[in-house]
């Protein structure tokens, strides 16, 4: 027996009063293995427990939420006509700055399984990424590229095997993600009411089945690394690396939709972090029973590994199955008729234990609710909140606005991503109508015979300047995306990635990001269905930008609705639905032309974003929208360019803006919000704006749409004409021209 | 006419190919278990797309010693018509019954996108809806299509019209910009010398619904229905 | 008793990885080298002793697609 | 002369290619064999000798992953 000193102790990231409080549960001191438990179950990872006072923050309820947040894997949406959606995101930051071809495939895997779990068959993903500057030839950039590089591969590797389409997503680049990438993965999945399943140890006496992958020594403690800095320490003390196995999660997946379907399950849970031990005492924690398993009856991939190992292990695609008594041996078929490995492992009873054995010796027996629910929870100490000093535009020259546009689409953060999602598979599953490139991905789901949109969003200067503001945009830029398509939003799932909440300032972050998040989630109507906190993203420079992301989906009615942001025909009239703006604060055009993250972040009012997008998802269900897009970074100048060239076919754009200022920068590049550019046939242009004009929303007809291939404004007295030949060389080979070689 | 379409582990465009022709009239589809050894009642047989066995060792290595292929290569010799959708394409190489191989994309990536493909002999069973030169748009979504034959294979495929498929540009120009993968000649697809197994790696199911983009991939499930 | 099973491309088909390869090593610093081609290699394990022939069947239809690939069988006693 | 790179999946970790191929070698009738792992090989051409430390690193650094993979070198002659 290994003894528990208080070194032990400390080395699992269990504080001094966190131990007497698991003596307290136990009445007893743990042993070695027990601690290990504890450690996991009580890492920020799994419980939570420095971020669980304000995640009630959010709203999580709404006539079509059929399972909340945090009951579940994931929560559940009604979409009408009997069907539903399960959805979420979830983030595999660490383990893909150390490997990040396997650390971003295990994360797709992970988020996958999350989704089947829930009964739902997976239909589509996203992804949101963040990487330190790949420009330049300086080890750090080449790193960069390399993580980029190896977390696509990841991501397109295991996301294509299982035949699961990727539609969507962001990639930024900045410093402060330099060391420390982010990885965030959502996945959404198609179920009946009446399938879903539940993760809960229901009917004593049943037994509980393990299927799926043998278990071995893969990323031990992986939920504590992920709770943890990154140091240079925990890149040589690396856990053994987990490592996917698509084809594997595939069979599992088809197996597990089988079996649901089958009626023969009482519970089922999938093992992410944590592993075996997350995976029983939850469980048992749902259904208010006890679980006990025998870890000889595991199976495994490696000899002589410890009930330790076995616990804690992450070996990938497993899940844990409690099966209705009576019902093993259909369970058995299937199971064999997918060739996966299976063995009955334990039972479910009524004393409320978690408790494992191994043969006839007990090794573990901690009671389960405590061990899932009752882990401590902190509200750190945040720093007081102090507000961005205003801009002060005297200190930034107008650039060159001919060649700051160029700079801008070159930026990798607004670059053509196209290098990214042409390296997955994005039309499986017969979905893709609304391909990636435009503003949200839409998706027909053939089972359901419904059309989703969906949009992955957050702009991380604009969270570093001013948290609260920032992840309020986020969600109203999501809900933009998806106005934009035709579709209203229904609900969002969030990856909510921080620094280290021990230091006052990230924690005053994480509070702001949430407090704001949860009020946008109210306006927009749009109840959180779960997410994942990732914090601790840190590298020995500092903390990352905090990154809020969210992930929205909506619903399109109708077919016809469907819109894209890419103009269609010339003639057309461009009307910009908004103001013209004047927010240059936290925006891009100061970071890839000044170099500077500074300012304010845009203010967002919420009357008149609700009303932007109800004004032109009306428009676009009377049939006059030819095309609509939100302007964002890079603002109007990088809208219009993205509207003309990021078709099949190049249209080009003549347009007059006339602005309070005398610079030309500010109209051009300014990233007010509440802002969209639609296309409408000449004719039907007067009629656009008098109904605009109706509901009250600002809008005038900035341009029209030509057929000559050039890009050109007039403002501020000066006008810019570029060729559309030059925008998209800058905006399309920006990114596979640094990642050759 | 009743299509078989086979299910692998790790199949993946299984369910898509038989959406897409149960959408076609006349074409009803069902699936095909890959421990299944008989293809009775099919009149033909549809080798989807996907990553049977993880494509793990080779594309369609594995995959080729599965129990229904038996079935799949009588059905074959016995003029039944067969079809192979991307890793179908390579299951049906790896089993002998095309020639050549498909290897890893020069580009090295995966690559998903809308390509042109140049209709190069329509007096065949799996294009004959089509016309020769006529230009389809279909999309591809493959790692490993880089079509690979020696010279000699690859003349005897061109002299006997076995060649169905090339990629090509807008204007069907079949030059080696437009090449996604590398593959010798542009190939695209291939038949058999009898006539009776086509592979492709361009994805025809992906192409049935004006929602996705193109129709064209019709002209090939037409093609086998009318012959 | 273990069988190694090499298996290369044949020199006639593009191997764009091991060209990649090379690049890479290039850069690296090595500067003068020549072809550089990337196979792959199987190992397994026999508990007791195989037959050969059957081994080079395996090699030959299963670890290896003769259109494309050579390989080589050896065994070893460790 | 040549440097052979072998670059194998490290003992402890994950090798699903490996476990694979060791199904369909069972099936293909060798059913008595252990374990089964697929690494690559990587062949160098060398028309000059090279620095064995450089091709050390660019086995280490380059051409295998050390967190999930071992590396062995050899120089060979022909
Ligand atoms: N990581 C990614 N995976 C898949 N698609 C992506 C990814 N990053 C960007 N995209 C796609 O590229 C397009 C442009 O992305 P982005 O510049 O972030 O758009 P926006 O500013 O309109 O949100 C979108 O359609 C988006 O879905
Ligand atoms: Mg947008």
């Amino acid at each position: 027996m290994t003894p528990i000193t208080p070194e032990i102790i400390a080395k699992h990231g269990i504080t001094p009063d966190e131990y007497s409080r698991i003596r307290e549960i136990l009445g007893r001191d743990p042993s070695f293995t027990e601690l290990g438990v504890f450690s996991v179950m009580w890492s920020e990872h799994c419980s939570y427990k420095n971020s669980k006072l304000e995640l009630k923050k959010f709203p999580t309820t709404g006539p079509r939420v059929l399972v909340k947040a945090g009951e579940e894997n994931a929560g559940v949406i009604d979409i009408g006509d009997g069907w539903a959606i399960a959805f979420k995101m979830e983030s595999h930051n660490h383990p893909s700055a150390v490997e990040p071809f396997q650390g971003a495939a295990t994360g797709v895997g992970g988020i996958i399984r999350d989704i089947f779990t829930m009964g739902a068959r997976p239909v589509f993903s996203m992804n949101s990424l963040r990487f330190g500057d790949i420009r330049g030839e300086s080890a750090e950039a080449r790193t960069n590229r390399r993580l980029f590089a190896g977390v696509v591969e990841g991501i397109s590797h295991y996301g294509n095997c299982i035949g699961i389409p990727t539609i969507g997503g962001e990639v930024y680049f900045d410093d402060s993600y330099a060391g420390n990438p982010l990885v965030n993965v959502f996945c959404l999945g198609i179920l009946r009411h009446d399938q879903i399943a539940r993760g809960g140890a229901v009917g004593i006496g049943n037994p509980v089945f393990y299927v799926g992958a043998e278990t071995g020594r893969d990323g031990l403690a992986g939920a504590a690394f992920a709770s943890r800095e990154l140091t240079e320490e925990s890149k040589e003390d690396r856990p053994a690396v987990q490592v996917g196995d698509p084809f594997r999660e595939k069979l599992l997946l088809e197996a597990c939709l089988e079996l649901l379907a089958s009626g023969c399950v009482a519970g089922i849970q999938d093992m992410g972090a944590a592993g075996l031990t997350c995976s029983t005492c939850e469980t048992a924690s749902r259904g208010g029973t006890g679980v006990e398993i025998d870890l000889n009856l595991v199976p495994k991939r490696e000899t002589g590994m410890t009930p330790y190992e076995i616990l804690l292990s992450e070996s990938q695609e497993r899940m844990l199955v409690i099966v209705n008594k009576g019902e093993e041996d259909k369970v058995r078929a299937i199971f064999e008729k997918w060739d996966l490995p299976y063995a009955e492992v334990g039972v479910v009873n009524d004393d409320g234990m978690m408790r494992v054995r191994e043969g006839d010796s007990v090794v573990v027996e901690i009671p389960a609710r405590k061990l899932a629910d009752d882990a401590p929870l902190y509200s750190r100490e945040a720093a007081a909140k102090s507000l961005p000093a205003p801009l002060d535009l005297s200190k930034f020259p107008e650039a060159d606005c001919a060649a700051a546009l160029h700079s801008l689409l070159s930026h990798p953060s607004i670059a053509s991503k196209r290098w990214v999602w042409s390296q997955y598979d994005h039309m499986v599953r017969l979905g893709a109508t609304v391909l990636p490139g435009s503003d949200a991905a839409v998706f027909i789901v053939r089972e359901a015979d419904k059309i989703l949109a969906a949009s992955t969003d957050c702009n991380a200067i604009y969270c570093l300047q001013d948290p609260r503001e920032g992840a309020k945009i986020a969600v109203a830029e999501a809900a933009r995306n998806i106005a934009c398509t035709g579709a209203v939003p229904l609900a969002l799932t969030d990856n909510l990635n921080f620094g280290n909440p021990h230091k006052p300032e990230n924690f005053l972050q994480i509070r702001e990001a949430v407090e704001g998040m949860a009020e946008a989630c109210r306006k927009f109507d749009t109840p959180v269905t779960g997410g994942n906190v990732s914090l601790y993203n840190e590298s020995p420079a500092g903390a990352i930008d905090p990154t809020p992301t969210v992930g929205m989906v909506g619903i399109v009615e109708d077919a016809k609705h469907i819109t894209t942001q890419f103009f269609k025909a010339s003639g057309d009239a461009i009307i910009l639905v908004g103001e013209p703006g004047d927010e240059l604060g936290a925006s891009h055009y100061l970071l890839a032309v000044h170099g500077v993250k500074a300012g304010p972040p845009p203010k967002l009012d919420y009357d008149k974003e609700l009303a932007a997008q109800d004004a032109v998802r009306k428009l676009i269900r009377s049939g006059l929208v030819k095309s609509a897009h939100d302007c964002a970074e890079g603002g109007l100048a990088v809208a219009l360019a993205e509207s003309c060239m990021s078709g099949d076919t190049m249209l080009g754009a003549t347009v007059k803006i006339s602005p309070d200022s005398s610079r030309a920068d500010v109209p051009l590049f300014n990233e007010s919000q509440s802002r969209i550019i639609i296309s409408v046939a000449a004719s039907e242009a007067p009629s656009v704006l008098a109904l605009l004009k109706k509901t009250g929303v600002p809008a005038l007809q900035i341009g029209t749409v030509t057929a000559e291939e050039k890009l050109e404004i007039a403002t501020a007295g000066k006008t810019f004409s570029w060729p559309l030949s030059g925008l998209l060389e800058t905006w399309s080979t920006a990114i596979p021209s640094l990642m050759r070689g | 006419m009743k299509f078989a379409v086979l299910r692998f582990p790790g199949s993946n465009c299984d369910q898509d190919c038989v959406h897409a022709l149960n959408a076609i009239p006349g074409a009803p589809a069902d699936y095909v278990w890959h421990k299944d050894t008989s293809l009775d009642g099919f009149d033909a047989v549809v080798v989807p797309g996907g990553f049977s066995y993880g494509d793990y060792l080779r594309c369609g290595a594995i995959a080729r010693f599965s129990p229904i292929m038996k079935s799949v290569k009588e059905f074959a010799a016995s003029g039944g018509p067969v079809i192979g959708i991307c890793n179908g394409f390579q299951i049906l190489c790896e089993s002998g019954l095309l020639p050549g191989a498909l290897v890893r994309n020069r580009g090295l990536h995966f690559v998903c996108k809308h390509v042109s493909l140049r209709v190069e002999n329509a007096a065949s069973r799996f294009t004959n809806a089509a016309t020769t030169g006529q230009i389809l748009n279909i999309p591809i979504a493959h790692g490993e299509g880089c079509y690979f034959a020696d010279d000699e294979t690859l003349l005897r495929l061109q002299t006997n019209g076995q060649v169905l498929l090339r990629y090509c540009d807008a204007q069907g120009r079949t030059t080696d910009d437009v090449n996604p993968n590398g593959s010798r000649e542009n190939i695209a697809g291939i038949r058999n010398e009898a006539g009776n197994v086509f592979g492709l790696m361009p994805h025809p199911e992906r192409a049935c619904d004006p929602l996705l983009g193109s129709t064209d991939g019709l002209a090939i499930f037409q093609s086998i229905l009318q012959s | 008793m273990k069988a190694l099973v090499t298996v290369m491309p044949k020199p006639s088909v593009l191997d764009p990885q091991g060209a990649a390869a090379a690049e890479a090593i290039r850069h690296h610093g090595l500067e003068k080298i020549g072809r550089v081609r990337i196979g792959k290699v199987i190992e397994i394990e026999l508990p007791e002793p195989a037959d050969e022939k059957t081994l080079h069947e395996i090699a030959r239809d299963l670890l290896s697609n003769p259109v494309i690939e050579d390989y080589d069988l050896k065994i070893s006693e460790i």
